[in-house]
């Protein structure tokens, strides 16, 4: 069941790592915004498979920790786009 | 299946800094650098280190991304200035044969380590116990090397008074950064509502369990100033001016109390840091408790910046 | 193989599925909005099925509920991203 | 394959001369602040896969080298930031942020950009 748990991480990282040819490609910052996003929740996924092949069970608080911090990237991203001296500063769109 | 992981891991982390050297824009890059993180992150996972992952995670790929894609968003217009000093063909050829160069006696030395390796695991396991802590790396950090975590915890405070020292004059001790606005009822405020109890009762565990377990106060200071940034930058909270007594008091607060005990040591134990016999684990709980605050309101003033605004 | 390690098995594979899904769409799909729908395909139900999938797993509830708390975090996460990168996308293309 | 200490161990040297590069010839300065944290991953990197062939009493790695790692992270965290800061307030300072020395040299025969 390791083996199956540790190919599994191997596959989501696999994964992820095929969308981050969006950074490379861009067009636009959101696209490579949406690219770090993914990653971010892929690396979740693959530390708790991880977690669970390895049976270091602390592993899991290193994706609690990243699922904490996920979001604020994007939120520095949201900020300094958007804080831009001509912006205005609503967010509901 | 794990070698495979391994080697997938090592070429995305390579791919990434490889991606950070050679984009275009700054922007890109330091996108670039936000996914590096969060893989070194994995990697250090993979190297059985959950104490340094759980660290990367929130400082590499949190703060420090965070910081870099704000900075890059407010230099974009000196993008073009700084494309044209880019060097020439030689200088470049000079540079990436030094860099070879670098790489390969770091690589020589790789796979030349001595086997067995040497190590200081057995030591430090025999003398865990007078510490009453279970988690070696807390053992290390406040027992055995205690001066370098000491060292560390007063850096940190200097790198902090550089940021200070930045403000101009008509600033000085004022409120950091500049003014932040956001929609009150908007996603980033909702956010900034709930994300923050949330991260404080997680820094709080990192924290605690780090006696025993991977975890500790470098951890969970740098999650709770995340936390404290995220309602800064949701508009909910303000960066209080740096003049404030009380913000003297709570950044010296732990660095402080340290020396306090380490100075005590002196007298008790017969020297400068050691604890005396059976006193250590509380004397270390004591120390963790108050560098954990200290340190998350200092890192979180380094990443608040320079004071900008003066206080009226 | 036991029943567990079945439940395990379709389920981390169905999260692999939507993760490779969640990829493939943000590469081909054609703008970034349409690009953010798949994105959030791969956060909500790539990661959800990976947790289900290990729930039968863990040791102890507490170990579960920290497993669910990291999933429901994440996509409070991802929501609250989704929304602010969709709100740079417009403004650098409004909608016609 | 090879253990993962030697695995990232060379992943780590081809780090630090990736970003040694990276300093010499990116004429930004955030961009040089990147590279220095390239450079200080794969020094930190190396240090951890040394630690790794150091495990041992049931732990995984040396835990000496990986205390010392936990503080290392946190000062170069500190470091970059302070340096984020000096750029910011040239930048507001002058509207520019380039470490190209005031006086306008003349395009050297070196080079060719």
């Amino acid at each position: 069941m390791a083996e199956f748990l540790a190919g599994a991480a191997g596959f989501v990282l696999l994964m992820v790592a095929l969308g981050l040819i969006r950074i490379l490609r861009g067009p636009g910052d959101a696209d490579r915004m949406m690219a770090a996003q993914l990653l971010g929740t892929g690396g979740i996924a693959v530390a708790l498979l991880l977690s669970a092949a390895t049976g270091i069970g602390a592993t899991v608080d290193v994706a609690l920790t990243l699922a904490l911090l996920a979001a604020f990237a994007s939120v520095a991203f949201f900020k300094s786009a958007t804080d831009a001296p001509a912006g205005d500063a609503g967010d509901r769109g | 299946m794990i070698d495979a992981l391994n080697a997938v891991l090592a070429l995305l982390v390579l791919g990434l800094a490889v991606w950070t050297v050679v984009a275009r824009s700054t922007f890109a890059a330091a996108v670039g650098f936000v996914a590096y993180g969060m893989l070194l992150t994995l990697a250090w996972v993979q190297l059985q280190s959950v104490d340094v992952a759980l660290t990367e995670g929130a400082i590499g790929g949190g703060l420090t991304g965070a910081m870099l894609i704000a900075a890059a968003s407010r230099l974009r217009g000196t993008e073009a200035a700084a494309r044209a000093e880019r060097p020439g063909l030689p200088i470049r050829l000079a540079a990436a044969l030094v860099a070879a160069c670098v790489a390969a006696a770091l690589a020589i030395a790789v796979v030349s380590l001595p086997d067995p390796a040497p190590t200081l695991a057995y030591e430090t396991a025999d003398n865990l116990a007078a510490t009453g802590v279970g988690n070696p790396l807390t053992g290390v950090l406040l027992a055995f090397r205690a001066m370098d975590t000491l060292l560390e915890a007063i850096v940190v405070l200097f790198a902090m008074i550089g940021v200070w020292s930045l403000a101009p004059d008509r600033a000085w001790g004022g409120r950091p950064g500049r003014v932040q606005r956001a929609d009150p009822d908007g996603i980033l405020a909702y956010l900034a509502r709930v994300l923050p109890p949330i991260g404080i009762v997680v820094a709080v565990y990192i924290f605690w369990i780090g006696a025993d377990l991977p975890g500790g106060k470098f951890q969970g200071a740098s999650i709770l100033a995340a936390m404290w940034l995220l309602a800064v930058m949701a508009g909910l909270a303000d960066a209080p001016p740096v003049s404030r007594k009380w913000i003297r008091f709570a950044l010296i607060g732990g660095p402080v109390v340290f020396m306090a005990i380490g100075a005590a040591g002196v007298v008790t134990a017969g020297a400068f840091l050691a604890y005396p016999d059976g006193l250590a684990k509380p004397l270390i709980k004591v120390i963790e408790w108050a560098l954990l605050p200290s340190l998350a309101l200092t890192l979180a003033l380094i990443l608040a910046g320079a004071p900008e605004r003066p206080v009226r | 193989m036991s029943l567990v390690d079945l439940f395990t098995v379709v389920a981390v594979g169905a999260g692999g599925f939507f993760f490779l899904a969640g990829s493939v769409g943000l590469l081909r799909f054609p703008d970034a909005l349409t690009r953010l729908h798949a994105l959030t395909k791969a956060d909500n139900l790539g990661l959800g099925l990976v947790v289900l999938g290990l729930l039968p797993r863990v040791d102890g509830v507490l170990g579960g509920l920290k497993l669910i708390a990291i999933w429901l975090l994440a996509l409070l996460a991802s929501g609250a991203a989704s929304q602010l990168i969709a709100r740079v996308a417009r403004r650098a293309n409004p909608p016609a | 394959m090879t253990d993962p200490a030697t695995l990232f161990g060379l992943c780590a040297a081809a780090l630090v001369g990736l970003g040694v590069y990276a300093l010499i010839v990116n004429p930004q300065p955030l961009r040089k602040i990147i590279a220095f944290n390239v450079v200080g991953n794969g020094v930190f990197v190396l240090f951890g896969a040394i630690a790794h062939r150091g495990a041992g009493a049931g732990w995984g790695g040396d835990p000496v080298p990986q205390a010392l790692l936990i503080t290392g992270l946190v000062v170069a965290f500190s470091a970059t930031a302070l340096a984020v800061t000096v750029l910011l307030r040239l930048f507001d300072e002058t509207g520019s942020a380039t470490l190209a020395s005031d006086v306008p040299a003349k395009p050297d025969a070196a080079g060719d950009a």
